[in-house]
């Protein structure tokens, strides 16, 4: 019964190519960051493992920082931080996303047109500028970027939240609840909610490439992840003035970024695509 | 380069920009283009101290006296001068016809300017204390003046050989924009414009004679105009380098060694800079009011494998508070009273204190942008944590750091604070400056260390100097109030195009550009 | 020119892994009418687009031929597709609000056809336009060119596009559901249009629809269809009169007729159990800035439910049927007017005392696709409202979900299934439960039938017909089809433009209307019986303002023309 | 059609009022003392100069106050003066305004040029081989971060190849900066441009044209491309304030001397005044030029110039 659904929603992404590319590359990426300690050769910051800015070798895969720390280790440490810093960005967007879309929607009049036309001016203001002016206040560090993220991020969830929910509430079967007498708390949170979900998990997948791409962007600035933290981000900027002697060092958390990026992506199409199946009734 | 950019923008901006790709604008004629990582912060030699500033004001003032090759004083404006017995009252007489930019004849009415300016009641230089206890300059007659002091200075000489002691021209006072859009001095550059942050142009001045300095050439520059670029990303530099848009800059620390096999650019590495790194200590609160506290850091700290690490050959392990090629500077002195690296004795001394591997000793590391320090602090940052000494390091520019370390001293409460402090001075007269009642950054003091360095500034005689300047070492390093990292720290490495000639760097890291050809 | 214009022999259609059509063959002799009929999923519109190669990206043809002036369409080559499609086989879609660009004129809209196929010059092709545009009675047609589709209604929209296919002398007219969008009253001008057309141009109409109505109205010969397959041919008088196949004579069965008579035995007179008074409602469009002109959706509407009575409200589109019904169910508040219910006035109440006094007014919705929440099981839907209001404990209230499903027809073990594996019919009984759930002594049924297909929508009218009985319901039934309101209602209100315009006992009122919008409402409907095809369509009257309610006869209100 | 402008430019003026009034609480919302950390930065913390520094940028007056000293100035051109070095905030600014709207005017161009005929093709070739390719490589595209792409061209044609300079100014000076940001937001626009054909292709009035015999290009030329166009516009729109916002991290790659860079410097020197300045510049061009393509939109859409 309710499984009917999941299950054909499960068949329909396993038979999408990019949904599979995606699902195997989180998986790879919270498989590596919970196993780091195991599956790491050497610790992320101990010094001179190996020599100096030496290129990929069998001892070091992915070669040595210009401090002889082996990369290949900070990577996998790294996928830590990156899941820690996107998860919880898209959590603070999510959660408030949520909260302003649905009561824009579900309240209207004054409230709505109020709520909206703030998400708008937030929203043209783009997720770089407001990412920007958090730290500002905030001041540069990992936990500052990962808040500023979460909120640069609300204008979008909160608009995409808010048009999923209009469309609820205009249906029947929501009139039908108004008219059965059923109070606001039981409709937004039994109703409205559990039909906009599907829509917002695409959003929050999607917004997981977007949350760890803007964060490792302020931490290549400077503005997110301070030193010794492995954050890929900062290792790219630290590779910038390596650029010259080593070239090699700015490909792989560079190519680490672009690959989770890529996964969520792909994933978030993918559930988008399976999802319409069931939304096409 | 600006109007480039106004009409760009004016056209680009509603029709998509066809992506012209018309040869690189060539740069104007005959400029040497110098391109430094950051900018002056003003052209008043009043009113900074920061290196960068301090290059420039030495293109566009003169001084009274200059430093030979190996950083004596010797005559340059002042042809010579007389001391009277009690060492308080000093006379020099002026070379004739020296001009200044705006044509006017420098004469000690300049100079008298310069004194009272710097000793201004009000708005004094923020060097005011260098120049010494000066009560008073008389102008005896248009080419002789007379200092007189309230006690005995001897570091004023090399003061007046270096470019905090700039003479400005009378018609500064008048011309209006002093110290951001005019400086008139009589030096071998004229001011000829400065954007904040983009570049400072500077044209030939064709009066200059050049009366001590260490040029070769003894009249005005060959070349027409220096131009002197800020490039932050030392990438770009070296880009600017390799395509001629730029003749000298700082390469990327990191390529030199490439740079130095490949022959492609000519390396010039600045000796006698008289630059001093050390840690220093925000002494007025725990932990740090401990003295077991800063011995602990300079045990754990590894200076020598840090600066093979980072620097490779360009750097030496400094133990003495006072670089080499400094009066009084004598290494194996200073190593037998320093503390070298030793984690063991780290770990005790904070066992001592009540901190360990489960409780570790947290503290901030104050250090400043550029010349790798940041991966510097990093190397320290791993060798204090192997010491249970958990550093958080934070990165600013060195204005911004100067008013946070005198800051933290100031405030009795919050956690250690630690800095990666670095000054340059030509005598151990800087050992006062910092280590003095009230202290450059109001750090540590105490009363025999004040009697030791009252003593510096007064005996004549070099031996008595030296043991009295040896005896203020001593007690710094014993108590590591002052504990020497490495020398030379910024700035001393200069990558040069290979058409170029006659560039070369005087002492304490002045660049003269008089003799540079292409 | 051999004796059939079009030869369909053995069509077969694949779409979404199953034959949506199955060897289907008919012909199209020049200058007939064919209509092709069947409900939703019987395939007749997919056959149609297959003959100008439209069928969209999911489907393709199998199997079959389509004979048409010496080519076989189905497998024509591009080349000579584009040279058929427009200039030789006209089409006309459903959807007038969508078939015309948005961002081009009318005019050049109407022209690139003409230009590209008969090479007409830019201000010939603009005349001819003109004259086809006045052909299909549309005023000032130099200026309706220059104008865009967005400045037209739906029926203008759909009268451009007839001009634009007949413009071409096609000699096939093919046009799918023409007029299923548009109002009684407009649907009955296009058909007429379209017929006269055909015939002017010597052409043949191949006419799909699910309206019977309409069939009788138009079709020289029909074709029924069912899941693909053709069940009857013949022609038109002979289908009605005699149909041999079974589906066919059900579907003629269900059909509502105007004409049947009504058997309904209204109840005793007795206090109304709803009073609406003097309701208005004004539709301001919101936003600081956007100065639309507010929309006068009511005027004044007085009206009576007695307990146990069936009242149905009549009206076009744009009438304010809908907006009433909303109104009693208090989904919207009205500007002017109170409703009395069981004399509480509903408008008055708010917060906890309006949700529970409300649970007395239940209402059904038009669309079954969207009448429940798919996320939920349709068990614990139905039993919702009992546990909103505490009638009874979980375990109580799903047993009592059971029941009412069974009452709609629904066996039990069906209650965990979710709504989107029921049928449009099952869903729209589904939500008829529910709203019984709440033991409503009202329900305000909004075209509950409307979007179902013929035979599902009699049962569904049947179930809400036996409820009412059993229950002793009151039922507001809103439907723009009178037809289906025939013998359904006690009473009848006829609205127009957010006023009633003429109410009455059902037979009183569709026997001998009085009120001449009334009199053109119903000379509209399509009547299921060719024989009486000719008959004059008359004119709707223009809007009287102002005028007064006077009772005719006992309990038959109409509204004057101001003496 | 005017309505409609004057309803969109007084939500524009809304948008930058909204603005003055966060630039103005940002400074408040600093934990710790604003005066004192930005004060520390520079020369001097006596009690004394906090206090006449404080006076100075009017922090001790009440917020509505202040707001209004800050419009007023703002009226007048003047942002203020930074905290290292007393330099005009709106003059430093506006000195490099425009370099930061060539690089951003330069990007839009190359993502348009590229984006707008791949997302074109691939929905025109749509379900066959050439979509799928173009897809992925868009997809791909997406995912690659910008200052990646930046450091990978920089490397190449930069530092191996030295035919572009790495950084600085003028036109060869944009040409890598313009490239990374163009390239990366071609894939997000052919996206954007795909999935609003495919849109436009499946309306109902681009079959009736089909049904009318039209040929196949002139239906694609005037009905599809026609009404495309609206969408299209209204997404660059939204593109114009992203190649904005990746324009501050590409100055930085390529010393590229815009108000990024600039915004970038005074992060880390706490210079708020310079900040604030920065934060207002960046929302207003954006608003006004998002205002601009909105006029363009009400011209191309009828719906919007001619009332029904």
């Amino acid at each position: 019964m309710a499984t009917g659904i999941a299950g054909s929603f499960w068949r329909r992404l396993r038979r999408n190519p990019g949904g599979v590319f995606g699902l195997l590359v989180l998986g790879l990426l919270v498989g590596t960051a919970a196993l780091a300690d195991w599956i790491a050769p050497y610790a992320p910051t101990r010094m001179g493992a190996g020599h100096r800015l030496t290129p990929p070798s069998l001892a070091h895969w992915f070669g040595t920082d210009e401090f002889g720390r082996d990369v290949l280790s900070r990577v996998i440490y790294g996928s830590r931080l990156t899941l820690l810093v996107g998860a919880i960005a898209v959590g603070i967007s999510l959660v408030a996303g949520l909260a302003v879309g649905l009561t824009a929607a579900y309240c209207g009049g004054w409230t709505e047109r109020l709520l909206m036309r703030a998400s708008d001016v937030l929203f043209s203001f783009t997720e770089t500028l407001i990412a920007l002016a958090c730290v500002a206040v905030l001041g540069p560090s990992l936990e500052n970027a990962m808040l500023a993220v979460g909120l640069a991020g609300i204008p979008f969830y909160a608009r995409t939240c808010y048009a999923a929910a209009l469309v609820e509430c205009g249906k029947p079967y929501f009139e039908a609840l108004i008219s059965a007498g059923a109070g606001h708390l039981r409709l937004i949170t039994l109703h409205l909610l559990p039909n906009v979900l599907p829509t917002m998990s695409v959003v929050a997948t999607l917004g997981l490439s977007g949350a760890v791409l803007a964060a490792a962007g302020l931490s290549f600035l400077g503005l997110g992840a301070q030193p010794p933290a492995s954050e890929w981000g900062a290792m790219l900027s630290s590779a910038r003035e390596l650029i010259n002697r080593a070239p090699w060092l700015m490909l792989f958390p560079g190519g680490a970024i672009a690959l989770t990026v890529l996964g969520c992506n792909l994933l978030g199409d993918a559930i988008r695509e399976a999802m319409d199946g069931r939304g096409r009734t | 380069m600006f109007s480039v950019l106004k009409n760009l923008f004016l056209r680009s901006v509603v029709v998509a920009l066809p992506i012209a790709t018309a040869a690189v604008p060539p740069a104007v004629a005959k400029d040497i283009v110098w391109a430094r990582y950051g900018d002056i912060d003003t052209l008043d030699p009043h009113r900074a101290t920061s290196t960068l500033s301090l290059q420039v004001w030495s293109l566009i003032y003169d001084t009274l006296l200059a430093t030979d090759a190996d950083g004596k004083p010797v005559p340059n404006i002042a042809r010579s001068w007389t001391v009277s017995e009690d060492g308080t009252e000093y006379t020099f007489k002026l070379a004739d016809g020296v001009k200044c930019h705006d044509g006017a004849q420098l004469t000690a009415e300049d100079v008298k300017y310069t004194v009272d300016r710097a000793f201004d009641a009000k708005n004094p230089s923020v060097t005011k204390a260098s120049w010494g206890p000066i009560e008073s300059a008389t102008v005896v007659d248009p080419l002789t003046i007379t200092l007189k002091l309230k006690t005995p200075f001897v570091a004023m000489v090399p003061f007046l050989a270096d470019s905090f002691s700039s003479i400005l021209c009378r018609g500064n006072a008048t011309v209006g924009g002093f110290g951001t859009s005019a400086a008139i001095g009589s030096g071998p550059w004229k001011l000829v414009s400065w954007t904040k942050g983009d570049r400072i142009v500077l044209a030939k001045n064709p009066d200059y004679r050049n009366l001590g300095k260490l040029a070769e050439n003894k009249g005005p520059p060959y070349m027409d105009r220096l131009v002197i670029t800020t490039v932050p990303e030392p990438q770009a530099r070296l880009a600017g380098l390799r395509t001629g848009v730029i003749q000298v800059a700082e390469p990327p620390i990191d390529d030199v060694p490439d740079l130095q096999k490949s022959k492609s650019l000519n390396i010039v590495v600045a000796q006698n800079t008289g630059q001093n790194v050390f840690w220093e200590f925000a002494v007025h609160r725990p932990p740090f009011n401990d003295e077991r506290a800063r011995k602990a850091v300079a045990y754990a700290t590894d200076a020598q494998a840090a600066i093979d690490l980072v620097y490779g050959d360009l750097s030496l392990r400094e133990h003495c508070p006072i670089s080499r090629g400094v009066f009084g500077n004598d290494q194996d002195f200073c190593a037998r009273h320093g503390q070298d690296h030793d984690p063991a004795k780290a770990i005790a001394l904070l066992k001592e204190l009540g901190y360990g591997p489960d409780r570790p000793l947290e503290v901030t590391m104050l250090v400043w942008t550029g010349g790798n320090r940041e991966k510097l602090a990093e190397v320290f940052q791993s060798q204090l944590a192997e010491a249970a000494i958990k550093a958080k390091i934070e990165i600013m520019d060195i204005g911004t750091m100067n008013a946070r370390v005198r800051q933290e001293n100031e405030k009795p409460t919050g956690i250690g604070s630690m800095d990666m402090m670095t000054w340059s001075w030509y005598d151990p007269d800087i050992l006062f400056a910092l280590w003095h009642t009230p202290g450059a950054y109001r750090g540590f003091t105490s009363p025999e260390l004040d009697a030791m360095l009252d003593k510096t500034r007064v005996l004549a005689d070099p031996a008595a100097r030296k043991a009295a300047v040896q005896d203020v070492m001593a007690y710094l390093l014993d108590h590591a109030i002052h504990v020497p990292l490495y020398t030379p720290g910024w700035e001393w490495v200069f990558a040069v195009r290979p058409d170029v000639q006659g560039f070369h760097v005087a002492p304490f890291v002045y660049p003269i550009f008089n003799d540079v050809k292409f | 020119m051999s004796v059939t214009l079009l030869d369909v022999r053995g069509l077969t259609i694949h779409a979404g892994g199953a034959d949506v059509v199955r060897t289907l063959s008919f012909a199209v002799a020049p200058g007939e009418v064919l209509a092709l009929v069947g409900e939703s999923g019987s395939g007749k519109t997919l056959t149609a687009l297959s003959l100008l190669g439209l069928l969209p990206q999911a489907a393709r043809v199998v199997a079959g031929q389509a004979l048409f002036e010496g080519h076989d369409l189905l497998r024509v080559d591009p080349a000579m597709q584009s040279r058929i499609r427009g200039a030789r086989i006209g089409m006309v879609f459903q959807e007038p609000m969508t078939a015309l660009n948005p961002v081009l004129t009318i005019g050049l809209q109407m022209t690139e056809a003409l230009r590209q196929h008969r090479g007409l010059s830019a201000g010939t092709a603009r005349a001819e336009a003109e004259r086809w545009l006045r052909r299909v009675e549309i005023d000032d047609p130099a200026a309706r060119l220059r104008q865009y589709p967005h400045q037209l209604s739906g029926g203008m929209r759909q009268r451009v596009m007839i001009a634009a296919a007949m413009a071409l002398h096609p000699a096939l007219l093919v046009a799918d559901e023409p007029t299923t969008a548009l109002d009684v009253t407009i649907q009955a001008q296009v058909l007429g249009l379209m017929r006269d057309l055909v015939r002017e141009v010597g052409a043949s109409l191949l006419l799909i629809t699910h309206d019977m109505g309409v069939v009788a109205e138009m079709a020289d010969r029909v074709l029924v269809m069912r899941a693909g397959e053709a069940v009857e041919e013949a022609p038109v008088a002979r289908l009605f009169a005699a149909p041999r196949a079974d589906y066919t004579r059900t579907l003629l069965a269900a059909v509502p007729r105007l004409d049947a008579v009504t058997a309904m035995v209204p109840p005793e007179v007795a206090a109304p159990l709803l009073r609406i008074e003097r309701i208005g409602k004004t539709f301001r469009p919101d936003g600081l800035w956007r100065r639309g002109s507010p929309v006068t959706a009511l005027d004044g509407i007085d009206l009576d439910i007695l307990p146990g009575e069936i009242v149905a409200v009549v009206g076009e589109s744009g009438s304010g049927k809908s907006t009433l019904g909303r109104i009693v169910a208090r989904l919207i508040a009205p500007d002017r007017g109170r409703i009395l219910f069981r004399g509480i006035d509903l408008t008055a109440l708010s917060g906890r005392r309006l949700r529970h006094a409300r649970a007395g007014v239940q209402m059904v919705f038009q669309d079954p696709l969207a009448s429940l929440d798919p996320c939920w099981p349709v068990g614990r839907a139905v039993a919702e409202p009992i546990v909103i209001h505490g009638l009874a404990g979980r375990r109580e209230a799903f047993a009592r979900a059971c029941r009412l499903l069974a009452e709609v027809g629904l066996p039990e073990h069906l209650m965990t299934r979710l709504p989107r594996e029921f049928s449009g019919g099952q869903r729209q009984r589904i939500a008829i439960a529910r709203a019984l759930a709440a033991e409503p002594a009202l329900l305000v049924a909004d075209e509950p039938t409307s979007a179902l297909d013929v035979s599902v929508q009699a049962q569904v009218l049947d179930l809400l017909a036996a409820l009412q009985r059993r229950r002793g319901l009151s039922l507001l039934f809103i439907s723009h089809d009178i037809a289906v309101v025939r013998h359904i209602s006690h009473r009848i209100a006829v609205m127009r433009a957010g006023r009633i315009v003429e109410s009455g006992p059902t037979a009183a009122v569709l026997d001998g209307p009085r009120h001449p919008y009334t009199r053109a409402l119903l000379s509209a409907v399509p009547v299921p019986d060719p024989a009486r095809r000719q008959r004059a369509r008359l004119p709707s009257p223009p809007l009287a303002t102002g005028a007064s309610l006077v009772e005719v006869s006992p309990g038959h209100w109409v509204r004057e023309a101001a003496a | 059609m005017a309505r409609f402008l004057a309803g969109r430019l007084l939500m524009g003026l809304l948008a930058i009022l909204a603005t003055t009034v966060a630039v103005t609480l940002l400074i408040h919302l600093v934990p710790g003392d604003p005066v004192q950390i930005m004060y520390a930065q520079s020369q001097g913390t006596t009690p004394e100069q906090l206090a006449e520094m404080r006076h100075m940028l009017g922090l001790d007056r009440p917020i509505l106050e202040q707001w209004l000293r800050f419009v007023l100035h703002l009226l007048h051109g003047d942002l203020g003066v930074t905290i290292r070095g007393q330099q005009p905030v709106a003059q430093l600014i506006l000195q490099r305004l425009p370099n930061t709207l060539a690089l951003a005017a330069a990007s839009m161009a190359i993502a348009t040029a590229i984006g707008l005929p791949v997302g074109f093709a691939a929905a025109w070739w749509r379900g066959r081989w050439a979509d799928t390719a173009l897809m992925t490589v868009a997809i791909a595209g997406v995912s690659v971060p910008h200052f990646w792409l930046g450091l990978i061209l920089m490397s190449v044609f930069a530092v191996q190849l030295e035919w572009l300079p790495v950084g600085g100014t003028g036109w060869a000076g944009l040409v890598l900066p313009a490239a990374t940001l163009g390239l990366s937001n071609a894939a997000i626009v052919a996206r954007m441009t795909r999935s609003a054909m495919i849109e436009v292709m499946s309306q109902d009035f681009v079959r009736t044209a089909y049904a009318k015999g039209l040929l196949r290009a002139l239906v694609l030329r005037r009905h599809v491309l026609r009404a495309g166009l609206v969408p299209v516009v209204t997404m660059m729109a939204m593109q114009f304030a992203y190649m904005m916002g990746g324009a501050i991290v590409v100055e930085n790659i390529f010393a590229w001397n815009g108000i990024g860079r600039l915004a970038i410097e005074a992060i880390f020197q706490r210079d708020y005044p310079v900040i604030q300045g920065f934060i207002l510049v960046f929302a207003t061009t954006v608003i006004t030029v998002s205002i601009l393509l909105d006029l363009l939109y009400a011209v191309l859409d009828p719906r919007i110039r001619v009332r029904g």
